[in-house]
């Protein structure tokens, strides 16, 4: 059983992470088809607001829950940002997208390297984030817990948003057919905006979390991308449901893998094991087919 | 093309085309080598800095035999390729005297074909995983007898009979790890885990769950850069205390810390210098760098290799009276190069250009800074190829020995 | 209702609209070969093209400027040439995407329903796996429930069986009669120059012809658009 | 289309040779030529991921790993070559007493190293296309399963550091098929077989564009599905591109190693195989020349500008792939027709000529 | 029967649970212009798809004797069997010579696609007379308006000498004219090869039809001669409209009258 549990315990920890980097892409790639390689940037965003807030708010304890809603509108806001600057003129070209925010990663690495100190800057735990629960015999870090709920409750409010506001369905259609959703009524600038602002502000949550879990650095955004990417595409695009499941499943592999192997053989094992999957079946675990040729 | 081929005699094609280095204005030029962007900047980027300082601080006394120090900057991106091509743009093109920087073992192993090719110099400041002793680089960080065999003394002298062995997967960890092993298994002490997780990756929460499974007495840490981060605050996270756990880190420094906050207090690490150190020195290097534009406001260890290494070269050139790279070396071979650094007077030694150092292990406190638990009682002479331990195999150290020729 | 005025329009570098007027009228056809620019005027008037030329006016308004979807909030719809759905949403989503947020939108979508036997039948499929003709249906459906001012109409009968055929021209006529307009592209010239009060004949992007519906001659139309 | 615009390419692919070829080795420094020479090589992967990518449709984002498996042949053997009959040293420092491992063992012979540049490519890239290819993978999917491909690769090589030299990467090679690497005589002759490569290469994507093979890669690019219906298959199509690409950027690897020096995972991750992306942008992806320029001025750029002002060199990247794809998403090469076509148009406009046919040239290119 | 000839026997569809065709059955013939309609949603298009491979069918579906079903879409295609599709699909940024050249180009040796082309070949030159194209070779498919991409689609299934042609509403949106046009040039097609054509346009059916098969939800509801069919009162409830009958003729027959008699309506 010890090596059964605890790699469980750490791996869904470590896949609501993932998770959490994966939601806002799971709207922008998922949804938009916006292939946005700066989201681990948006990542990177949220944890040095974290910092910030608690240059401001002192007390750890306090800081952090007043820094997620505040990294995620500040995240948000770059997305906006760079929807407005340029995403917006290359819906029709997704490909292109991926190409134009690596140019948009590089800056805001760049950028925050020369910012703040090179080495990174020290994001502090609240304390009743200190300590462990007990969970099958074996203790749990309540930092993990922390981010599986914090995961959970990202995941509750955007389907609930997706489902219950209608604006589900209007992402969809502008999506689809934006000539064809402009006609049918739908502003389909202002959905694009919101929906990026959405994503990119989880993606700013997510940073929160990861800044307790590691360094916040210029170079923290860089490790989630790709592993992000993966999630949402194995999950299937656009399917929240598949994103959830592959993201727990891909964070529960990694860390059994890093306990029977090392941490760089599991990096590689799980990346391998992503792409097996997507090849045989390439559309992610849930699909939706149409007829349409194209 | 028709050049030189395998068999042919080779002394011709040998002799590197002759050097460029122009001294006869009132400046001379040096370059200096550091990853200004990309993953290594992370650390790079102060040491860059601190030379900088050195040289304003050397040009303002008279510069080195008269002659202002010219120095070019360039970006090493954390790309060894790139190391290698700007290292010999910097011989070739920008005809520099000698090169200071690097951080890695890797960054410096792209280097070292190069000037040695070429015969330039270069200056390396960053502790590392020894066995290496080139000609053509001054090495002013530590080599393993002054802070790993140390550091492992002092973990016997606790009585440590369990450790653990954390690292980074890089040339660096993995080699001070196994001259570790070789060491342990002389001072009886047992290796009950060894994990490596790559440079860039900050998650360590599964091999922090072997750790506790291993319950080791004391973790070796050989993880370098903001993966460092993730390590200590998943050590945290799951319990493991500094007082009946600690880690003992070679990569750890004043700059470092901060980014860990509380959680890293109480460990310790193993260096040569600390700005807690108390030397006649030390209080101005720590001033000038505070006053400096762009300080980080600490000192650390790898900053002041670097600031000896610019200091040393100048001792050397003007006691060889030549920028000459045969001529530095001849000097050096005199053994008599000294330099008071803020970790103390260190001496060169000539024939493996690396110089005597204090070993001191630290604890790190509320500030983030070192108290210093432990201290050589002398400086240690470098031996990078470990020939004063016999416990290090002979028949290794020859095979390296050869090959390096 | 619907100005259009000495419209110059194209795509890039290629002018498809030459000066291009669109007399005014309760129910306005548009007629011409394949390639004419019929298709290029509508989305003109919807706004999915910007004009290089010309203005257009809607209810007195200069909209020519103004995204498609403010000019379906002013009250025009607007059904595309060739049976246009949202293929990943359901056909009952399709519509409701219409009728969210507005008054009685359960009650319009149920109308809707009514008229078209086979959305209701396939109220939970995907549109993109209905067949042609349903799909065509849809974006009907979509456009009526907006209830709209002025409808835009590229060949809405295109891939339609006939009883529904005759259903959806029964239906313009009878709009046309509560008031509302429409702008209609359709190449059964019989039906339109019955339905239209005025009509226009574009060849080569240029209008070759303007007349009143009801009497005109197929056969000067025909050779309108054959110049 | 005029008839003579292939060969007018041609000309411009001769115009080319002679200047890499006759007059780079007379005007530069050893340095820049060892530099250009490395831009070739660059160059030589940018012309595949220009048939793959600009042509094909199919962005290839991990060709670093085609790019690893020339390079790591290459590297292998000539570090073989310079350690003899000893271990080579970096082996030593982590398990003295270990073997070879046994996959270097071919690496030994000059043979089966050139001959490894040539089929590995070509094997992996045929069993992966035919994977990816036949299950319909394309689009977002391909682009970032390559791209995580690359990732896997570059983790696995710094994963296993006595078998592959890890992070720090196989550096330190003496000679070159027998030939000494430091003699500049060698250097040059290194220089022009690349060169010399890179021509190759375009005179294959020459032909192969102008081929009626070019014109179903194009179709199939743009309408998969359609192509089906005319009797192809379309994964066959996209493999013969995907193959040749890969091979290109082999052999782009190999001629990496003994230009550079060193050969790290770092050239291979994924951060490289979009560097090597961003020229093919920059120069105009579905050009026969862009793609090579592109990726010579990315690396010139990197080179130099990258020297004098790294930070701002980073930023001018980004911004080149920001601006260039944004406003120019059909590269540099794109320029000179753009400009024809805005000095043509005035005149154009007047005419109403609606049907006339409208530039094939800009449409193609 | 002929080596040509089309014949589907107890075709049937079936998608997650839902019959789409349901036992269809029928055969087409070198010389004939075959109709297949029915109301939307009856199956026709997935017939189509079926036959050409897109979608799984059990039943058969035989080229003279060569059997389809199974077999992917390419390969049925090398057999001989061609098809359009409802919303025009042609390759926009290839010029028409070169969507033509690519049709053509399926009994091509492969190795001859290394090779570029030079001239227009016959079968080219001769498709593009026979749909009006001529003028379009150098134009981009993707600025050729509707009609002309649906022509360009038939052009590319003469280039590529397919024995049978699914034409799955080839004359949706083009005018009454042109409808002639196309309707003609099926019937000269149809001389050597087997055309089936889905249409609701009734006024070309009854212009061009030779034999009519009616499909309703999934099943064949009628099949003959057209006069024969519209006879069928039930086909007249589920399609052609009892009540609405009139207005479909109306609609139909206006511009069936030769240009000039044509009075009724337009005074
Ligand atoms: N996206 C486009 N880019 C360039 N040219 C276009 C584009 N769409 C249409 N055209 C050109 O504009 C002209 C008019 O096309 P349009 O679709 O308006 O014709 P239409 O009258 O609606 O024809 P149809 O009856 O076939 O639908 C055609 O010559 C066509 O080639
Ligand atoms: N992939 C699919 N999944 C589920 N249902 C499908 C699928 N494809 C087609 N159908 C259904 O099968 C039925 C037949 O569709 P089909 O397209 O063959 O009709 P059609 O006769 O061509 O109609 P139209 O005249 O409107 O084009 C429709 O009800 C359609 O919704
Ligand atoms: N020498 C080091 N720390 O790589
Ligand atoms: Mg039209
Ligand atoms: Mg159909």
């Amino acid at each position: 059983m010890d090596a059964l549990i605890p790699p469980l315990l750490n791996g869904s920890a470590q896949g609501a992470l993932l998770l959490l980097a994966a939601l806002g892409l799971s709207l922008t790639f998922g949804q938009m088809g916006v292939i946005n390689m700066a989201h681990g940037e948006f990542l990177m965003v949220g944890a040095f607001t974290a910092y910030l807030v608690q240059q401001v708010i002192t007390s750890s304890d306090l800081s952090i829950p007043v820094a997620l809603p505040v990294a995620f509108v500040v995240a948000g806001l770059l997305g906006l940002l760079l929807e407005v600057g340029i995403i917006q003129w290359m819906y029709r070209r997704p490909l292109d997208t991926l190409l134009v925010t690596v140019g948009v990663s590089l800056i805001l690495q760049q950028a925050a390297l020369q910012i703040f100190p090179s080495q990174g800057v020290p994001v502090e735990k609240p304390r009743w984030l200190d300590g462990q629960v007990n969970i099958l015999g074996y203790s749990w870090p309540l930092r993990q817990v922390f981010t599986i709920l914090l995961a959970a409750v990202c995941v509750a409010a955007l389907a609930a948003w997706l489902k219950y506001s209608s604006f589900g369905r209007r992402i969809r259609a502008t999506v689809q057919n934006r000539d064809l959703a402009e006609t049918a009524g739908i502003a389909t600038r202002t959905v694009d905006r919101l929906t990026f602002f959405v994503g990119s502000g989880l993606a700013g949550v997510a940073g929160v979390a990861a800044s307790l879990i590691g360094g916040t650095n210029s170079q923290m955004g860089v490790q989630y991308i790709i592993p992000a990417f993966l999630v949402v595409a194995a999950g299937g695009i656009g399917q929240l449901k598949g994103t959830i499941i592959a993201a727990w499943a891909v964070g529960v592999a990694l860390s059994y893998f890093a306990y029977w192997t090392t941490g760089s053989f599991a990096q590689v094992l799980a990346f391998i094991l992503v792409i097996v999957f997507l090849q045989l079946r390439p559309q992610g675990l849930f699909t939706v087919r149409t007829r349409s040729l194209v | 093309g028709c050049g030189a081929r395998a068999g042919d005699d080779t002394s011709s094609a040998k002799t590197p085309a002759a050097s460029c280095v122009d001294t006869s204005g009132d400046t001379i030029k040096l370059g200096f080598l550091n990853s200004l962007t990309g993953g290594m900047a992370i650390s790079e980027k102060t040491v860059s800095n601190v030379l900088h300082m050195a040289a304003d601080e050397i040009n303002a006394a008279g510069g080195i035999m008269g002659k202002k120090i010219q120095y070019i900057q360039e970006d090493g991106a954390t790309d060894w390729p790139t190391f290698a091509e700007k290292t010999r743009k910097l011989l070739t093109q920008d005809c520099a005297a000698a090169i200071f920087g690097g951080w890695t073992s890797s960054s410096r192993k792209a280097v070292k074909p190069v000037v040695e090719e070429l015969n330039g110099l270069f200056f390396y400041p960053v502790q590392y995983e020894g066995l290496e002793a080139s000609p053509n680089i001054y090495y002013t960080g530590a080599t393993t007898n002054q802070q790993i065999i140390p550091a492992m003394d002092f973990l016997a002298s606790k009585g440590v009979k369990k450790l653990f062995l954390a690292g980074s997967d890089y040339v660096f960890p993995r080699t001070a790890n196994a001259i570790i092993k070789l060491y342990a298994a002389k001072l009886g002490i047992q290796i009950v885990g060894e994990e490596y997780v790559p440079l860039d990756k900050d998650d360590w929460t599964t091999q922090v769950a072997k750790i506790v499974a291993a319950k080791p007495d004391f973790i070796f840490n050989t993880i370098n850069g903001s993966s460092n981060v993730g390590f200590i605050k998943a050590y945290y996270d799951a319990g493991l205390k500094a007082d009946t756990t600690p880690i003992i880190s070679v990569s750890i420094a004043e700059e470092e810390a901060p980014a860990m906050g509380h959680e890293v207090t109480g460990h310790y690490a193993s260096w040569n210098y600390f700005q807690s150190l108390k030397t006649p020195t030390n209080p101005k290097f720590i001033e000038s760098w505070k006053a400096y534009p762009n300080n980080s406001g600490v000192t650390s260890d790898p900053m002041e290799a670097a600031y000896i290494s610019l200091y040393l070269y100048k001792a050397l050139v003007e006691a060889a009276g030549s920028f000459d790279v045969d001529k530095v070396n001849a000097a050096a071979k005199a053994n008599t190069i000294t330099f008071d650094a803020p970790e103390g007077k260190v001496t060169l030694n000539g024939n493996n250009h690396h110089i005597s150092k204090p070993a001191h292990i630290g604890r790190i406190n509320a500030q983030n800074q070192f108290d210093i638990v432990w201290a050589s009682d002398k400086f240690i002479e470098p031996d990078p190829y470990l020939e004063g331990y016999d416990w290090f195999p002979a028949d290794v150290r020859k095979q390296l020995v050869d090959a390096a020729g | 209702m619907l100005e259009l005025t000495d419209i110059d329009a194209g795509y890039g570098r290629t002018q498809v609209l030459h000066g291009v007027t669109v007399p005014t009228g309760k129910v306005v056809a548009v007629l011409g070969h394949n390639g004419a620019g019929k298709t290029t005027l509508l989305r003109l008037a919807i706004g999915l093209i910007k004009p290089t030329r010309g203005r257009v006016v809607f209810d007195g308004e200069d909209i020519t400027s103004l995204a498609p979807s403010k000019r379906v909030a002013r009250g025009m719809a607007y059904v595309p040439q060739g049976q246009q759905a949202f293929g990943q949403l359901t056909t009952l989503e399709n519509l409701q995407l219409v009728a969210d947020g507005r008054r009685g939108g359960k009650a319009l979508i149920d109308a809707q329903l009514a008229r078209f036997p086979a959305l209701e039948k396939f109220a939970t499929r995907k549109a993109g796996l209905l067949s042609g003709g349903q799909r065509q249906q849809l974006a009907i459906a979509r456009a009526l429930i907006t209830e709209p001012k002025l409808l835009i109409l590229d060949e809405p009968t295109e891939g339609i069986q006939p009883t529904i055929v005759a259903e959806i021209e029964h239906t313009i006529v009878q709009l046309a009669e509560e008031g509302i307009n429409v702008l209609l592209v359709e190449q059964h010239i019989g039906f339109a120059l019955q339905a239209a009060e005025r009509y226009v004949v574009l060849a080569s992007g240029f209008v070759t012809q303007t007349g009143d519906g009801g009497s005109a001659a197929a056969s000067t139309v025909r050779a309108a658009m054959a110049i | 289309m005029t008839k003579s615009k292939p060969w007018l390419s041609l000309g411009g692919i001769g115009v080319f040779a002679v200047l890499l070829l006759g007059v780079a080795p007379l005007v530069l420094t050893d340095h820049w030529l060892n530099n250009l020479g490395k831009y070739c090589c660059w160059a030589i992967v940018a012309v595949g991921i220009g048939l793959a990518w600009g042509r094909g449709g199919m962005l290839v984002m991990g060709q670093g790993v085609f790019f690893a498996l020339g390079a790591y042949a290459m590297a292998m053997h000539l570090t073989l070559e310079t350690a003899g009959d000893r271990t080579p040293t970096f082996m030593v420092l982590y398990d003295p007493l270990a073997p070879l491992p046994a996959f270097w063992e071919p690496f030994r012979s000059p043979v089966v190293t050139l001959l490894a540049i040539v089929v590995l490519p070509v094997v992996l890239a045929g069993i992966l296309g035919f994977a990816l290819f036949k299950r319909r993978v394309k689009g977002a999917y391909f682009a970032i399963l390559t791209q995580a491909l690359a990732v896997a690769l570059a983790t696995l090589v710094s994963s296993t550091i006595r078998e592959t030299g890890g992070d720090t990467g196989l550096s330190s090679f003496k000679y070159f098929f027998g030939f000494l690497l430091n003699d500049p005589a060698n250097k040059a002759m290194v220089f022009l077989i690349t060169a010399a490569l890179l021509i190759v290469c375009l005179l294959v994507v020459w032909q192969l564009y102008r081929s009626r093979f070019g014109e179903l890669l194009v179709a199939t690019r743009d309408a998969e599905e359609r192509v089906r219906f005319l009797g192809y298959d379309p994964a066959n199509i996209k493999l013969v591109a995907f193959v040749v690409s890969a091979l290109m950027a082999s052999i782009g690897g190999a001629m990496f190693v003994p230009i550079v020096g060193i050969i790290t995972p770092a050239e291979i991750g994924a951060a490289a195989s979009i560097l090597m992306i961003a020229g093919v942008a920059l120069g105009g992806r579905a050009s026969l020349f862009g793609p090579a320029l592109g990726a010579m001025a990315v690396g010139w750029g990197q080179s130099s500008l990258g020297s004098t002002w790294p930070e701002g060199w980073t930023y001018i990247l980004g911004l080149l792939f920001i601006v260039v794809i944004l406003v120019l998403p059909k590269g540099l090469s794109s320029l000179p027709a753009r400009f024809a076509a805005a000095r043509r148009r005035p005149g154009e406009q007047r005419a109403a000529a609606p049907a006339a046919a409208p530039e094939l040239a800009e449409v193609k290119a | 029967m002929t080596d040509d000839s089309l014949i589907v026997t107890d075709l049937r569809v079936e998608f997650s649970g839902f019959v789409a065709v349901d036992g269809v059955s029928f055969d087409a013939h070198p010389g004939e212009v075959r109709f297949l309609i029915g109301p939307n949603g009856a199956g026709k298009t997935t017939c189509i798809d079926a036959i050409t491979g897109l979608s799984a069918a059990t039943g058969s579906a035989r080229l003279g004797d060569r059997e389809l079903l199974g077999r992917p879409v390419h390969r049925i295609v090398r057999l001989g069997v061609g098809r359009t599709f409802q919303t025009a699909s042609v390759f926009e940024e290839l010029s028409v010579l070169q969507n033509l050249d690519i049709a053509a180009g399926l009994h091509r040796r492969s190795i001859s696609l290394l090779r570029a082309r030079r001239g227009v070949e016959a079968s080219i030159e001769q498709a593009l007379e026979e749909t009006g194209l001529a003028d379009e070779l150098t134009t981009p498919a993707g600025i050729l308006s509707h009609g002309q991409k649906q022509w360009l689609e038939i052009a590319m299934l003469l280039v590529q000498d397919a024995r049978v042609l699914l034409l799955d509403e080839p004359v949706a949106g083009m005018s009454h004219d042109e409808r002639t046009a196309t309707g003609e040039l099926l019937q000269r097609i149809a001389a050597k090869r087997t055309v089936l054509v889905v249409e609701h346009d009734m006024d070309f059916m009854r212009r061009f039809a030779t034999r009519v098969t009616v499909l309703h939800q999934g099943k064949v509801l009628s099949q003959g001669t057209v006069a024969e069919v519209q006879a069928d009162p039930q086909v007249q409830q589920v399609y052609l409209g009892t009540a609405g009958a009139a207005t479909t003729a109306a609609m139909s027959v206006v511009p069936d009258v030769p240009i000039g008699t044509q009075d009724r309506t337009e005074d």
